[in-house]
């Protein structure tokens, strides 16, 4: 007879209710016709309204591990939990006038851009290496998709296969580690059962070290880690801007959680191993990711870079494998979902309202005209330096503390010799806003002019509605979009000034990974 | 006689492999892969791995295969380039797959770990039987059970959005 | 009191956003005006006896990280906190005369701008003044770059990277810093008054102090990392180049008076001489480039890095004298260049240049400028009975009691004073006018500005003991730490040798009781230990 | 045989895949490679298995066939796609990406 393994319902609601609402979409999106993306985004975001508020009641609850050890639900997958929802609701405005989205069908993008959520909350929960790989790859393929969405243009179709190949590299690359581990441990999959099995015995035994490397590496794919994010910059440039904006941050956040806990609880006991190797990659991505992005005109693979560096101090938290190292690592995790989400849907409005697409250009001179939407970028650039005032300098003051406490004082001044490379390419940005006058005629939009949104490169006033033909995707103001990027503006400037709600909440992590490590 | 298995499946899977990637028509490399294919089926057979070895074949090598004899046909033997190639690549490329199955051998070899020599455990019997198989991914990996359904229902999802005939509205700012 | 003066500039500037544009000047001068009405009450019912801090704020902020709000003010501080926000409502002021474009944005960074330096001044929380310390470019930047002139975005980009590298170095000293002494004041804290009492081990504090040097002699500027000042001062708008000129280069050398000397002590000792040579270097270099220059805005800049030259060799004497004289001279120096940019704005309004070869002549008929500018040259080049000749001979004095060569050489650097800012008067007042230019009296408007501040300086002049002597407790304190063993931490009661202390500085007395490690409170004389009448 | 026999077959295996990935451009050929690689894992897997006797392995294996499954129709997709949206195009469009 089988038997049915115990299932903590509670624990699992936020999945449960990730599913059901991934059914829903999709089933709405079929029956009725094309182009509701009002009732789409609406029950998408409900869905994630109910997924985090299921999150935020689980955050009250004991530790459990779920389903026969598979899952844990805990601080560290609960506060990633929610960093990937907010993520992906702000995301959802960011889609309404989509031309990738309204192409796709909003019911078929909602449910992708939903199965990666779920993909990476199982992720972030993910104690077993099947559940692991699983995970993973629920989180990737949609994502191949999505980027490839934009049929009509050859860019995004690229953009997703290379994104496919590359991620799948990846994934087989960390597949054939994890053979050699589950070998190497005995034959062990879950994550405290590969601990014991690796013991101090075979803590340094050529068959766990190969293994071990090779996860590395098909992590180092996924978050982007020099050198292998040779990818990220084409693939953020091809890939639609809402869904880069996503994978940019949320793809991050759920793998450096499956990073963490993966190395930190299975493989805690090579960890004089790993430690200096992955402490030599964070050097590396943080210098690479910096002068890579110093020459880019493209906002989009500016920012690709700019990803780049920032795993590379994230990484630096993780490595550290200290409650605190864990703790700043959650937290600039979502203090760089905030300032990033901000950013990418800045460049989405313009690239909807001026015909520069996402090169520099389309910022210059939007100090005078779009206050707001100036404002907003200025920020985020100036948060992802790192400059007081905003989540930025918290996060990295957070970070380099936890460095400096796990004696890894180097890497807390390769951060801030980063930091101070990065000035240039974002102060480049801020330079572009505030000193430089707006391109005085724009070209003529490529491609028809039936669908150009109101005058290319002339503003218009706030508060004239956008001009929307019947249809069409229309760069038209859309007062979701600015209220999504005003708020999470302001959420980075308000968490400079008073980080200490943010850091409770990431504190969780820490405190969620150290139960799984203790006698428990 | 298991010697003998081994290695014919062992070359099998080996040429198949590098037919793969050594021919030129890519309709002749699926035909290579399932050749591989089905020689790493046999292979599974002698691990004991009997469901596995099943769904190789009926999944892997029968469906899957079909689904790629269909594209090749219909693309066409056109090498399209995703990326450019970085100098000295295909020079570089064997380079370092040998060094990788260099590494990958030293580190079995080197390995301290028992029993890697020999035949391993004795296992019981039912190992690898679709019941052995079935209960395991129904009780200890239900979660992965699930989660790779709703994969599948995804990857059908994308693949519709990818593949299906749509009047594609005009290009917008690709060439921007 | 103090988070009233803190705050009141940025929520000045904030508010501003909501104002129509017309007024927004008006109304940032008025809380510049409050925030000079409070600070002028602060200093004046300031009590500098013991040197200890006053008026003290001390909240919970980022428990998590150890960082606390504390703010304090103290004989060091007070006058540059009177000294900001005298300068800022000239700026300000200045500013709503000329009505700059987009002034929203402007007043608002004018106004973070101060509240940062203000922060400088004032935090009492080694991560607190990081922070404004960093944040005191974000608004300069902006300032710098949107309203300035010339090639400004590349002067920006320079200045910006110059003094980030500076600073961003400096704030992993500070983490490391609270860090590494975290075993000793049990539990990561930053705060400054307990950081001076755990000194760290030599050789970390010598790579530590390198970092916050590093930050302070960029900002200062010293000889060698100075390469940002000239394009910055060139491109800045004059109103905020009385800022830059006049209070952010006092941050650096505050931070090596309340930060580095206290906190690095041995490393302060390591470093002395390197110091004093950078300090020499800068008189020498800054003025004999001043008396080559023919710009007015070079002329400053460099006479500026001299002078700064000067408060550096004050502060690295490591002796009472040598520190009084700097908190003196930085006070003085700002009085000075505060209103020499403001004429060079008027020099340059009437001439069209601001080239002193083609300028001359302008006494003839602005007899009230040019005597205004007279007193501000006699103060620039110290001339006996300034208040400026008395800082400067403290300064000496202070040198001369530890490094008689170095202070031999520096005496020179008055002399050159002489020549260039005599030069810079003669060629511009003086002389035929040439064509074109207009020899015109000060309007209102202009004298509203420059008349106080010039009065200022002959108010100084009159009576300099007003900030030396409150001062003076201060400094010392400061350099107390430089004593062996200055608080008796080391179990035995601190019988110091008088020889390990700097001349004039006598070691602090070790408290009665230091109740318990991290004893914050029991120090500087406030909080519950205070109350309870444990303090010293 | 010995386990370590299979070892050495699948980690030539996953060289030739890897190799494979790098040496050819059309992504056709690179999908085929990477089954290679994720095949060559699962010959590893279920070797580790036998030999130590846990039959987890062939779970994991069944699971990785399913991915393999989805990641070819994604693939398959996308080129598909693409080769649609080149047909009534410029040839020298489908290039525009820099590598």
């Amino acid at each position: 007879m089988i038997e049915t393994p115990a299932i903590d319902y509670g624990a699992l609601s936020p999945i449960i209710a990730l599913v059901a609402g991934i059914c829903v979409v999709l089933l709405v999106g079929l029956i009725g016709p094309r182009g509701r993306r009002g009732l789409s985004s609406a029950l998408t975001l409900a869905t994630l309204a109910a997924a985090a508020g299921l999150l935020v009641w689980q955050l009250g609850e004991p530790d459990a591990d779920l389903v026969a050890g598979a899952l844990r639900s805990d601080g560290l997958s609960i506060t990633i939990g929610l960093i990937v929802v907010a993520a992906a609701a702000l995301v959802v405005p960011l889609q309404l006038r989509d031309p990738a989205a309204e192409e796709a069908g909003f019911g078929e993008t909602h449910t992708l851009l939903l199965g990666s959520v779920l993909g990476m909350l199982l992720l972030a929960e993910a104690q077993n290496l099947i559940s692991f790989f699983v995970a993973l790859e629920l989180l990737s393929i949609p994502l191949y998709v999505l980027c490839g969405s934009h049929r009509s243009r050859s860019r995004s179709l690229e953009s997703g296969l290379k994104y496919l190949i590359v991620g799948s590299i990846g994934s087989a690359t960390l597949l054939y580690g994890s053979a050699f581990i589950y070998g190497g441990s005995g034959g062990a999959t879950d994550f405290t059962a590969i601990a014991q099995g690796i013991g101090a015995d075979l803590a340094d035994d050529p068959l766990v070290l190969i293994g071990i490397a090779l996860v590395a590496v098909g992590l180092a794919f996924k978050v982007s880690i020099a050198p292998f994010h040779q990818w990220t910059p084409d693939v953020y440039e091809g890939a639609p801007t809402p869904i880069t904006a996503f994978m940019a941050v949320a793809t991050k956040a759920a793998a450096f959680a499956v990073f963490a806990r993966f190395f930190i609880t299975a493989l805690g006991p090579s960890a004089d191993q790993w430690q200096p190797a992955l402490a030599a990659l964070a050097a590396v991505t943080i210098v690479v990711g910096n002068v890579g992005a110093l020459g880019q005109d493209s906002l989009k693979r500016l920012l690709g870079y700019s990803g780049v560096a920032q795993a590379g101090y994230m990484l630096t938290g993780l490595l550290l494998g200290t409650v605190k190292g864990i703790d700043a690592l959650v937290f600039y995790l979502a203090a760089y979902m905030l300032i990033n989400m901000a950013a990418f849907a800045v460049i989405a409005v313009r690239e909807r309202e001026t015909a520069y697409g996402d090169d520099i250009t389309a910022v210059q001179g939007i100090g005078k005209d779009r206050p707001a939407l100036a404002w907003s970028l200025t920020i985020s650039m100036l948060a992802l330096a790192g400059l007081p005032g905003t989540a930025g300098f918290i996060g990295k003051l957070f970070l380099i503390e936890a460095a400096v406490a796990g004696n890894y004082t180097w890497l807390g001044v390769f951060i801030v010799v980063g930091s101070m490379i990065s000035l240039v390419y974002y102060l480049r940005v801020v330079a572009a806003i505030w000193m430089r006058p707006a391109p005085r005629l724009a070209p003529a939009m490529a491609g028809a002019s039936t669908e150009a949104a109101g005058e290319p490169g002339l503003p218009r006033r706030t508060g004239e509605p956008g001009r929307t033909p019947s249809g069409a995707p229309s760069g038209g103001r859309c007062w979701l979009v600015l209220g999504a990027i005003l708020a999470a503006t302001a959420a980075t400037v308000a968490f400079g000034i008073v980080p200490s709600p943010l850091i409770d909440f990431s504190a969780h992590a820490g405190e969620g990974l150290a139960s799984m490590l203790g006698p428990g | 006689m298991e010697q003998v298995a081994f290695f014919a499946g062992a070359i099998g899977a080996l040429g198949g492999a590098i037919a793969v990637i050594a021919l030129r028509n890519p309709f002749y490399s699926v035909l290579a892969l399932v050749v591989h294919l089905f020689s790493l089926a046999g292979l599974f057979l002698l691990l004991h791995a009997e469901f596995v070895a099943a769904a190789q074949v009926v999944v892997y090598a029968g469906a899957v295969m079909v689904l790629y004899v269909f594209v090749a046909a219909y693309v066409g033997g056109v090498e399209e380039p995703l990326w450019d190639a970085i100098p000295g690549q295909r020079i570089l490329a064997p380079l370092i797959g040998a060094a990788l199955f260099i590494e990958l051998s030293i580190a079995v070899l080197g390995s301290g770990l028992k029993s890697l020599g020999d035949e391993g455990e004795v296992i019981p019997a039912g190992f690898g039987s679709p019941e052995a198989v079935g209960r395991l991914l129904l009780e200890r990996f239900l979660i992965p059970f699930e989660a790779a359904s709703l994969l599948l229902l995804i990857a059908a999802v994308g693949a519709v959005v990818l593949a299906a005939r749509r009047p594609a509205p005009v290009d917008r700012g690709g060439a921007a | 009191m103090l988070v009233a003066i803190f705050a009141i500039p940025v929520a000045v500037g904030l508010i501003g956003f909501l104002l129509p544009a017309r007024i927004v000047g008006w109304w940032a001068t008025l809380g510049a005006l409050a925030s000079l009405a409070l600070a002028v009450v602060l200093v004046a019912g300031f009590d500098a006896t013991g040197g200890v801090l006053r008026d003290v704020v001390d909240e919970s902020w980022i428990p998590q990280l150890g960082v606390r709000f504390q703010l304090g003010v103290d004989g060091l501080s007070v006058f540059l906190v009177l000294l900001t926000s005298l300068l800022w409502a000239a700026a300000v002021l200045w500013s709503a005369l000329q009505a700059p474009d987009r002034p929203r944005n402007y007043f608002f960074m004018l106004g973070l701008a101060q509240t940062a330096t203000l922060g400088c001044f004032l935090a009492q929380d080694l991560l607190l003044f990081v922070l404004c310390f960093d944040l005191m470019l974000v608004p300069l930047y902006f300032l710098v770059g949107a309203w300035g002139t010339g090639d400004r975005i590349r002067a920006t980009i320079k200045m910006i990277v110059y003094t980030l590298v500076g600073s961003l170095l400096m704030l992993v000293g500070a983490i490391a810093t609270a860090v590494l002494s975290a075993d000793a004041t049990g539990g990561i804290t930053f705060s400054l008054e307990v950081l001076r009492r755990f000194p760290l081990a030599d050789g970390t504090q010598y790579w530590i102090f390198c970092f916050f040097a590093a930050a302070f002699l960029v900002k200062m500027p010293a000889v060698v990392v100075h390469g940002w000042v000239v394009d910055a001062y060139r491109s800045c708008p004059l109103p905020v180049l009385i800022l830059l000129g006049g209070v952010l280069s006092k941050v650096a050398a505050y931070g090596f008076l309340r930060i580095v000397i206290p906190v690095f002590p041995d490393a302060s000792i390591h470093f002395q001489e390197l110091l004093l040579i950078i300090g020499l270097a800068s008189i020498l270099y800054g003025s004999a480039m001043a008396f080559t220059r023919t710009g007015l805005r070079d002329i400053v800049a460099f006479s500026s890095i001299a002078q700064m030259g000067f408060i550096t060799l004050g502060i690295f004497s490591l002796s009472g004298a040598g520190g009084d004289g700097s908190v003196l001279q930085m006070v003085n120096h700002a009085l000075v260049v505060a209103p020499i940019f403001l004429i060079i704005a008027l020099l340059a309004e009437r001439t069209g240049t601001e080239d002193i070869r083609a300028m001359g002549g302008m006494a003839k008929r602005a007899p009230v400028l040019a005597a205004l500018f007279i007193v501000v040259t006699m103060a620039l080049l110290a001339i006996p009975g300034s208040a400026n000749f008395v800082g400067e001979l403290f300064i000496l004095k202070g040198v001369f009691e530890t490094k008689v060569a170095i202070a031999l050489i520096a005496s020179s650097g008055i002399a050159f004073a002489a020549f260039y800012a005599l030069r810079m008067y003669q060629r511009t007042m003086h002389n035929p006018l040439p064509e074109g230019a207009d020899s015109r009296e000060l309007t209102l408007r202009e004298g509203v500005v420059l008349v106080p501040l010039v009065a200022c300086i002959v108010a100084l002049a009159l009576y300099p003991g007003l900030i030396t002597t409150r001062g003076q407790d201060s400094v010392d304190r400061s350099l107390a730490s430089l004593c062996e063993d200055p608080y008796g931490i080391a179990g035995e009661p601190a019988a110091v040798v008088e020889a390990d202390c700097p001349p004039g500085i006598e070691p602090e007395p070790a408290p009665e009781a230091v109740a318990g490690r991290g004893g914050f409170d029991a120090w500087t004389g406030y909080g519950p230990a205070a109350a309870a009448g444990v303090a010293p | 045989m010995g386990t370590t026999w299979y070892l050495v077959l699948s980690a030539l295996l996953f060289a030739i895949g890897a190799g494979g990935v790098l040496v050819r451009r059309s992504p056709l050929v690179i999908l085929l490679c990477l089954e290679l690689m994720l095949n060559s894992a699962n010959l590893a897997l279920l070797a580790f298995g036998r030999n130590l006797g846990n039959a987890d392995a062939q779970v994991f294996a069944m699971i990785v066939m399913v991915v393999a499954a989805c990641e070819v129709v994604v693939g398959l997709g996308l080129i598909v796609a693409m080769y649609r949206r080149r047909i009534p195009l410029d040839v020298d469009e489908a290039r525009e990406l820099r590598g």
